[in-house]
C-alpha cells in the first residue's frame, strides 16, 4: 500500500500560502485510501499554476497543453480502464478555453475525477479575469470591470448531466480530502471544483471571504445529494457559494459501456491475423 | 475489349452511389479487377452526382479517362460528362424521362430503356437504377444474374421480397438491352481473380486494425469519416474502442492519451480539422507520445470544397504546429499503400515516439477497387519499450523516461508498469519528466528530438521509380495521382519518349540521397500536383533537388488529377476511342501495362513488408524497372 | 420597410421537408416586423444543412467554418453595433465543436440572436449521431446506439445565463416567427433552439413524434418565463421537450457596456494624430 | 564611458520588474538611450529573474554583451551570469544576506552595501531593490535625484507617504554608494534626447491605434498579452473595443468578425495559440476579410519554454491553414518598426484582403527601450471599399462582392450598405458569394485569390541591408535579432572583414528579387536564426536563392541571440572587458558605430513611410549605406 509520502515528487513552486497546495496535500491523503497501487494512478494536468500539479504528485502524469486535460484523459482511462485517471486544471483551463471538454466529459459520463483550482483568475500569466471571475471584477485585463456574468462550475455540470459535483475548499483540507475520496471512488465522471485562492493576484476569493461565505451541505441537515432538484436549487440559491458533495447520482458509466474484457492497450496482431481470410471475405 | 468503363450519373439522393457499388462488386465478383469513383456534391437530395466505374481484365488504378457506357439519370450526365464518352460508347436513358439527348457530333449509340416501367414491373419504380445496371450488363454480354448475390447482400435487410424484387428489375433490364440493342461492349473474359475489393478508407481502417490500433477518437468530416465507420463496426470485435469525439482537437487529445497509456491510436480527419489538431501535433512531438494522423485531403482553403479532391495540405502537414519537432509524413500513392503505410505507420510512431501523418486524399480515400489481397497482419515493432527486468531503475532514483541517448530515443514506460512513474510535459523537460527552462537541458532535448530522425528511412519504400533507366522527361508526383502518372508514363512510352515516373512515399523526413540521383539527370522534370501552388515542388526546391526549370502540371478544380491532365502537355491523349481528332491509338493504357517486372500483385506494389520490397529505388538510385 | 419577399436569395438546395425551411420562412416573416432595414441584418451561420440558411436569407451574410458563428457574430456586432446579428446554425455546430462559444456567448449576453436548427443528427455529413441524440441513439458512427446522455441546450442555456431562452418547432410556424421576433427584439444574447426535423437522416425525431410529445409553454397557464426557478424545473421535468418562450430576463447588455458613441468600425487616424504628444508623453 | 549596463537580479516576486523598469525610465529621462530586457521563469514566486539596462549615449538595439554594475540578490545572479562581468565591473550586493560572492578570476569590484538596513531606514525592507538602484546611480556618478520623478510617478497611486520613503531609500544607497566606493563607472554626458521608451508589445499596441484599429480580441498568453493591456487602457477612449475571447479560436473569429463588419481588427497570441487559429486564417483567406494577426513568438514546441524567445513559428506562419490562401507575413527587426509594420499591416490587409501576420517575439516585445519620437499617424490606405455612388449595382443585380478582377482585388462593400448585400463563405463561392462547386468557376476564384499578391512589394521596406557593397561576409537576419546582428557587423568591419547584414523585412511574399543580388554574390552566407531547423534557410533555399553551402547561427536556447553567438564563428568576442583571454579592444561595439549613413533617428529606421524611406536596399540590389 502507498502512504502519502510516496505520492511526493518535485518540491512545489507554488507562491508560499496558494491554495493548491491543499489540493495536493488532499490528493496525497486521499489516494492512499484507494488501494490502488501508485503505478497505477494517472493525473492529467492543465496549463497554469495548477496545472503543475502532475509535477508535484508522483505518479503517472501527463502535463497536456491548455485546456485539453479532459481529452487526453478520456483517451487514457479508455485506453486502459485498469487506471484510475485524475484531471486536474484551473479555472481558465477547464472554463474558458476547455469548457467545451467539460461538457462533454460530464455527459459522456467517462470515469474520471476531474478537479478545478477555481482561483478565479489566470495565475500563470499574472492576473488576468478568468471565467469565473465575478461580473465587476477588475484585472489587467478587465481595468473597468469585467462585463460578463461568471460561469458557474456547479450549475454548469448539473446542467451538463455530471454524475458526480461536488465543491471544496483549501481552507477545508479534512473535507477536501474527503470529498476527493468520494470522487475517486465514483464510477464515473466527477467535478471537484475546488475554491482555491490565489494570494499574489486575487485578493477578492481570500480564504477568509470564503470561509465566511461558504455554506457546508455535508452538513446542512436534510440536505440529499441524491436528489437533482434539490442541487440545483441549492446552487442557484446560495450562488453556488457550497462546500461539500453538491449532488450524487448512478448513471451508467461510459468506459464499461465501450470497452469489453480486453484493453485497447493491448496490442495484439494475432486475432486479425487468425481472422484474416474472415476479413478478407468481408471486402469480397 | 480489355477494359469498359460504365458510369451511372443522377441527381444526388437518387441512389447513385449504391447502383454503383453493386455495379463495381458484381463485377469484381465476376472476376474483372473494377476501379469505381463517385462524384458528387455538398448536399443531400439534388445536385448532380455519379459513379464511373472502369472494369477491367488487369488491375488498374483510376476510373479511367472516358466512358463507355452511360446511365444517364439527370441532364447534366451527358451535359458535363458527354464529352469524354467514348467512340461508339453507349448511352442508357429513359425516354420519358424527358432527358438531353447527347451532344451532337459524338459518335454514340442510343440505347432508350423504360427503366421506370421496368422497374415498376419488377416492384417498384425506385429500382430503376437497377434495372440500368442490369441493361449495361446486358450491353457487355455478361450473366443475366451477375448481381444476384451482390443484390442479396446488399438488401437482405429489408427482407427476401426487396431481393427478389431488385435481382428481377436487373433481369428485366439486361433482357431489355440484349433484345433490343445486343451486346456493344463485349469484355474479354476475367484472367484473374482480384482478391478484394475496397476503398482508400477502408485501406487504412484495415491497416491500422492489421498494425494492432486498437483506439480511434474522430469528429465526422467529409471525406475521411468512412474510416470510422468501419472501425466502428469492427473494433469492438477486437477488443477496441472508437470514440465520436466532440471535435477534433478532443479527438488528437484523446488519441495522444492513448498513446501515453500504451494503446495504438490514432485519429482521422480532412484540413478543417487537421488545422484544429496543429497544438496537439506540437504536444505529441514535444511529450514524445506516439500518435497516428490520417488527413484526407479536400479541396480547400477552408471549407472549400467538402466533396472534391486535392492535395493541398502539404504545407501545413510539413510546417504546421509552432516550434519544432520530429515528425513524419508517408503518402500512399494506392489503395494498397494505404494498407501497407497506415499499419507501418504504429510502428513508426513507436519506434520514433512522435506523431505520423497519413497524406491521404478525396481520390484515394474514396475510390474504392479491386486489389489483390492484402498481406495478412504481422508482429510489428513497438519500438524501445521499457522493461524492467532487463532495464531496472537505479535505487530510489526515478525513471528517466527521457533520458538522453545516442539516436535519441528513450525507452518508454507504460502507466501500470511499476516503477515507470513520470510526468510527460509540453514545456521543456528534464529527462525526469518535469519543466525544466536551464538552458544548457533545453538544447540537450532540443537535439535529443530532432536527432531522433536522423536515421530514418523507409528504405526502398521512400520513394517509387518507374519507367526509362535514363529518362528525358521525368514525371514527379506524390499521392493518389500515381494511376494518373503511371497511365500517362505509358502513353508517353508509347509514343517513343524516354520517360521515368518518380513519386515520392516518405515525404518527411525527405529521402533526399534517394531522389537527388533521379531528379539530378532528368532533363524535363514535371512535377504533376492536385494543388496550385506546388507545394512538393517547393518542398523538393528545400531541398536543392531541383533545377530552376521545371514544367509543373497542377489540377485544382476538385476533380483528380488524370492522365490527360499530364498528357497535354504533349499534345497526347490518353484515350483510343476519343472524338474525331483525338483518336490516338497508341495512347490507349492497356490494362497490365502498368504492371511492371517485378510488380506482380502478389507481390504487392510498392511493399512496406521489408521482406517482400521488390520494386522500389536503390538508395544510389539505379532505376530497376524497365517499361514492357 | 422590407418584405418577406426582399429577403429571398437563392433558392434552398435543402430536402424536401426539411424543418429548415420552416425557419427560414420564420426569419423572413419576423425580420420585415422590426423595421428594419435589410442592409443593416447580417446572418452569421456555420457549417452543416442549417449553416446553408446564409445563402438563402437575403442580407449581408457571413458563413464561416464548422461550429464559430458566435465568435464571428459577437465581432460584428461589437465592432458595429448597430446592425442586427442573427447566428444560426446546426446542433453539432452549436453544441459539439461550438458549444464553448455557445456558453460564454450566454454570459456575456452579446446582443446577437442564436438559431440553432437542432435536428438531432449531423445533417451535411450524412447521418452521424450529434450531441442532442439521444442516449442509445443509433447512427453510422454509434450503431450500438449512442453512449453519452445528449447535451440539453435549454438547461445548459439557462446554466450559462442566457437571458432569452426559447424553443421552437418547425411545424408551428406561427409560433416560431413569433418566437423569432422576440428574440431578435431582446437586446441581449438570445437562443432560439429550433426542433428542425430532418427527414433525411433522423427518423426519430419526425414532425409527427416532435408535435406529439412537445409541451407549449406559451399557453401553459400560469407559466411565467420570468421566472428563472420556474424556468428551470420545466425544463428538467420535460426533458426540454417544451416550445415557447422558456425564460426571458432583463441583464444589462455586453456590448452596450464596452462600445460608446462611437463604433470600431468608425476608423479613424485623426484623434490619435491630435492626441500623439499626449500619447508620445505617456512613454517617457 | 560611452556606456553601461546594469543588472539587478533576484527571485521573481521580489519585484526585480519594477526595479529594472524604474531604473530604465530613470535614466532614459536622464537623456541616455537605454535597453532594458527581462529574463523571466514561469513561476510567480522564487525562480530567478533579472532586468539588464544597457545605457548608453546614442540609441543601442540590445541588452549588450557584458554586464557592468550589477545588484546581487540571490546566488544565481552570480552563478549564471557572473561570466558576462565585464573587466572592472562593480557588484552591489548585501552583506548580510549571505550571497555568494563572484566567481574567482573575474576582475570585480565588490561593494558591499547593507542593502536591508539602508531600506529599513528609509521605512522598510521590501524597499532594498530601490537601494540597489540608488547605489548603481552613484556609481555612475549621477545625480542623487535622478529616481525622484520616477518613483513619483510608480508610487503615486501608493500614496505620498511611500513615494518619499522610496525616494530616500533611492538617495541612501546613492549616498552609501559614493561614500564608500565613489564613482566606478562614469557615464559621459547625454548628447541626444531619446523621444520615447516603450516595448516592442507597446509599440505594436500603438501601431495599432494609429493604423485606426478599434478592435482586438484576445487570450492572455505570455508574452503577448501586454499588447491587450495597453490597447484595453486606451482603446476605449478612441471609440475601441478589447474583448478578452474564451480561446485563441474565439478571438481570431471575433476579429474577423469585426473586419467583415469594417472594423480594423487584431488578434495578438503566441506559439500555441496561433496554432490554434489555423483554420480561421484559412477562413479569412478565402472570405478575403482582411484581420491582423500578431504572434509574439515564445520558445516551442508545444508549451516548451514560455518564457523564453525563440523564432520558430515561421513555418507555420508561412504553410499552416489546409489548402492555399494568400497571406502577407512580415517581421519587424526593431521596436520602432514594430510600430511602423503594424501601422502598415492594417493598410495591407484592407488593400489585399487577406491575413496579415506580423512575426514578433518574446525578445522584441518584452524588452523595453529609448526610441526616437514614432512617426504620428497619418491617413491609411483603406484599399477598394465599394462606393455606391460611383459604381453603383446594375439594377436588381446582387452585388459582386468577388468580382473577378485584374489585380485579384474585388471592391468590398460593408454591412450597412444598401445594396451592397452578400454572403462571405468559406466553401467554394461566385463573384456574388453563395457557395459553388462549378470547376471553372473554382479556379477563376482560386487564381483570382492567388493573383491579389502577385504585385505587393513592401518597396525599400521589404529588406535591409547595411554594410559593405561587396561584403565577403553576409550575415543573414529576420526579426528581433536585427541588433545583434548589427553589432556583430560591427565587429567584424573592425577586425578588417568585409562585411553586410541582411535583415527579410517582408516574409511573405517573399521578395525574391531583392534578394537575389545580395545573395547571389556573397561568399560566405552565415544565416542568423533564433530556431534549431533553421526555418528562414529553408524558406530562402524555396526559391533558390541560396548556395549549397552556407553557414548558420542557430540559438535555441531561449535567451536572445547575441553578436557573441555570431563572432564565435571567427573566435571574435563583442566586448572590449572580457574575462582574461576574451579581451579584444577591437571588438568593443561602441555606441554611434550602429548607426549608419542615413539611419539618424530622425529619419527613423528601417522605415515604413514611403516619404520616409531612407536606408533600405534599392531593388537592384545597390548597398547605399557603409561603414562610418
Ligand atoms: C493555447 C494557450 N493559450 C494561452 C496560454 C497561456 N496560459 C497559460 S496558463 C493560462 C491560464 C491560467 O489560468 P488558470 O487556468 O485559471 O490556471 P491558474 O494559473 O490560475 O491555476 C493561460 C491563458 C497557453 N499556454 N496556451
Ligand atoms: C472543423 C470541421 N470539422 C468537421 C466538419 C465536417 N462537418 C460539416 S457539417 C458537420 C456537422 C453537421 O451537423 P449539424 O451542425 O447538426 O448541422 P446539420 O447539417 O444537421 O444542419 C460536420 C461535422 C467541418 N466542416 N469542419
Ligand atoms: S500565482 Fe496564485 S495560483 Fe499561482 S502559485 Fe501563486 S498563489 Fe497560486
Ligand atoms: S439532410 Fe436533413 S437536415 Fe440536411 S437538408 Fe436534408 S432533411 Fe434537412
Ligand atoms: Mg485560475
Ligand atoms: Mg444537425
Amino acid at each position: 500500500m502507498i502512504s502519502s509520502a510516496d505520492l511526493r515528487a518535485d518540491t512545489p513552486t507554488w507562491c508560499p500560502g496558494c491554495g493548491d497546495f491543499a489540493v495536493l496535500a488532499a490528493l496525497q491523503r486521499a489516494l492512499p485510501l484507494l488501494g490502488v497501487p501508485r503505478e497505477n494512478i494517472v493525473i492529467v494536468s492543465g496549463i497554469g499554476c495548477s496545472g503543475k500539479i502532475s509535477s508535484y504528485l508522483r505518479a503517472y502524469g501527463f502535463h497536456g497543453v491548455h485546456g485539453r486535460t479532459l481529452p487526453v484523459a478520456t483517451g487514457i482511462k479508455t485506453a486502459n480502464p485498469d487506471l484510475l485517471v485524475i484531471a486536474a486544471g484551473g479555472d481558465g483551463d477547464g472554463y474558458a478555453i476547455g469548457v467545451s471538454h467539460f461538457i462533454h466529459a460530464a455527459r459522456r459520463n467517462i470515469d474520471v475525477t476531474y478537479i478545478v483550482m477555481d482561483n478565479h483568475i489566470y495565475g500563470l500569466t499574472t492576473g488576468q479575469t478568468s471565467p469565473t471571475s465575478p461580473r465587476g471584477f477588475k484585472s489587467k485585463t478587465t481595468p473597468a470591470g469585467a462585463a460578463e456574468e461568471p460561469v458557474d462550475p456547479l450549475a454548469l455540470a448539473l446542467a451538463s448531466g455530471a454524475g458526480f459535483v461536488a465543491q471544496g475548499f483549501s481552507g477545508e483540507i479534512g473535507q477536501l480530502a474527503s470529498i476527493c475520496e468520494q470522487a475517486l471512488r465514483y464510477r464515473g465522471f466527477a467535478l471537484v471544483n475546488v475554491l482555491s485562492p490565489c494570494v499574489s493576484f486575487n485578493r477578492e476569493y481570500s480564504y477568509d471571504w470564503l470561509r465566511e461565505h461558504l455554506v457546508d451541505i455535508d452538513h446542512e441537515p436534510g440536505y440529499d445529494p441524491h436528489d437533482y432538484a434539490t442541487a440545483v436549487r441549492y446552487v442557484t440559491e446560495h450562488h453556488g457559494l457550497l462546500r461539500g458533495a453538491v449532488y450524487v447520482s448512478d448513471r451508467p458509466g461510459y468506459v464499461e459501456s465501450l470497452v469489453g474484457t480486453r484493453r485497447p492497450v493491448d496490442v495484439d496482431w494475432e486475432e486479425p491475423k487468425a481472422r484474416w481470410p474472415e476479413l478478407v471475405a468481408e471486402f469480397n | 475489349m480489355e477494359e469498359i468503363v460504365f458510369m451511372v450519373g443522377g441527381q444526388s439522393g437518387e441512389g447513385i452511389e449504391s447502383t454503383g457499388d453493386i455495379f463495381a462488386t458484381a463485377l469484381h465478383r465476376y472476376g474483372y479487377w473494377v476501379f469505381g469513383f463517385r462524384h458528387f456534391p455538398s448536399r443531400i437530395r439534388g445536385g448532380h452526382t455519379n459513379y464511373r466505374v472502369r472494369v477491367a481484365r488487369h488491375q488498374v488504378y483510376t476510373h479511367g479517362n472516358r466512358i463507355d457506357i452511360m446511365a444517364a439519370f439527370d441532364r447534366e450526365s451527358l451535359d458535363e460528362f458527354g464529352a469524354l464518352l467514348s467512340s461508339g460508347a453507349a448511352v442508357i436513358f429513359d425516354p420519358s424521362a424527358g432527358q438531353s439527348t447527347p451532344p451532337a457530333g459524338i459518335d454514340v449509340r442510343l440505347c432508350p430503356v423504360p427503366l421506370g416501367d421496368l422497374a415498376n414491373k419488377a416492384g417498384g419504380a425506385i429500382m430503376k437504377n437497377v434495372v440500368s445496371i442490369g441493361a449495361a450488363a446486358g450491353l457487355m454480354g455478361l450473366d443475366p444474374g451477375v448481381f444476384d448475390s451482390v443484390i442479396r447482400d446488399t438488401f437482405a435487410k429489408k427482407g427476401e421480397k426487396v431481393v427478389a424484387a431488385n435481382q428481377k428489375a436487373a433481369r428485366e433490364g439486361f433482357a431489355y438491352a440484349q433484345e433490343h440493342f445486343g451486346v456493344t461492349h463485349r469484355l474479354s473474359p476475367p484472367v484473374s481473380s482480384p482478391g478484394m475489393i475496397l476503398s482508400g478508407n477502408e485501406a487504412v481502417a484495415l491497416g491500422a486494425l492489421a498494425a494492432g490500433c486498437r483506439f480511434l477518437a474522430a469528429y465526422p468530416i467529409t471525406p475521411a469519416t468512412s474510416i470510422m465507420y468501419w472501425l466502428v463496426d469492427h473494433f469492438p470485435q477486437f477488443g477496441g474502442v472508437v470514440i465520436q469525439a466532440e471535435d477534433e482537437i478532443a479527438a488528437i487529445n484523446m488519441a495522444i492519451g492513448a498513446g501515453f497509456a500504451g494503446a495504438r491510436a490514432m485519429t482521422s480527419t480532412s484540413g478543417p480539422g487537421f488545422s484544429l489538431m496543429m497544438e496537439a501535433i506540437g504536444l505529441a512531438g514535444m511529450t514524445e507520445t506516439p500518435v497516428v494522423i490520417i488527413d484526407v485531403q479536400r479541396g480547400g482553403p477552408s471549407t472549400g470544397l467538402p466533396t472534391k479532391t486535392e492535395q493541398s495540405d502539404l504545407n501545413e502537414m510539413l510546417g504546421g504546429t509552432h516550434g519544432e519537432i520530429p515528425r513524419i509524413v508517408l503518402a500512399p500513392s494506392t489503395i494498397e499503400q494505404a494498407y501497407l503505410i497506415t499499419r507501418r505507420a504504429f510502428d513508426l510512431a513507436e519506434i520514433y515516439q512522435c506523431p505520423v501523418i497519413i497524406a491521404s486524399d478525396l481520390f484515394l480515400g474514396l475510390a474504392r477497387a479491386s486489389v489483390p489481397v492484402l498481406p495478412a497482419p504481422a508482429p510489428g515493432d513497438r519500438g524501445k519499450l521499457w522493461d524492467p527486468s532487463s532495464q531496472p531503475a537505479a535505487d530510489g532514483e526515478r525513471f528517466r523516461r527521457y533520458r538522453v541517448t545516442e539516436d535519441g530515443i528513450s525507452p518508454r514506460s507504460l502507466p501500470g508498469q511499476r516503477g515507470g512513474e513520470f510526468v510527460a510535459t509540453g514545456n521543456e523537460h528534464s529527462e525526469f519528466g518535469p519543466e525544466i527552462e536551464a538552458p544548457g537541458i533545453r538544447v540537450t532535448m532540443m537535439q535529443k528530438r530532432l536527432r531522433k530522425l536522423a536515421k530514418f528511412d523507409l528504405g526502398d519504400d521512400a520513394v517509387w521509380y518507374g519507367g526509362d533507366e535514363h529518362p528525358d522527361v521525368l514525371l514527379v508526383g506524390w499521392g493518389a495521382s500515381w494511376g494518373a502518372l503511371a497511365e500517362a508514363r505509358s502513353v508517353l512510352a508509347a509514343a517513343g519518349k524516354k520517360v521515368g515516373h518518380l513519386q515520392v512515399v516518405a515525404i518527411m523526413p525527405l529521402p533526399v540521397e534517394r531522389l537527388r540521383p533521379f531528379l539530378a539527370n532528368a532533363k524535363d522534370i514535371v512535377i504533376c500536383e492536385s494543388n496550385a501552388t506546388g507545394q512538393m515542388e517547393a518542398h523538393l526546391r528545400r531541398y536543392g533537388l531541383l533545377p530552376a526549370q521545371v514544367r509543373r502540371v497542377n489540377r485544382y478544380d476538385g476533380n483528380p488529377l488524370t492522365a490527360a491532365d499530364v498528357l497535354a502537355l504533349w499534345d497526347l491523349h490518353p484515350r483510343a476511342e476519343g472524338r474525331p481528332g483525338e483518336r490516338d491509338p497508341a495512347a490507349m493504357v492497356l490494362p497490365g501495362q502498368l504492371r511492371l517486372a517485378g510488380e506482380t500483385p502478389a507481390e504487392g506494389w510498392p511493399v512496406l513488408d521489408p521482406g517482400l520490397a521488390v520494386s522500389g529505388a536503390k538508395g544510389g538510385g539505379e532505376a530497376r524497372d524497365q517499361q514492357r
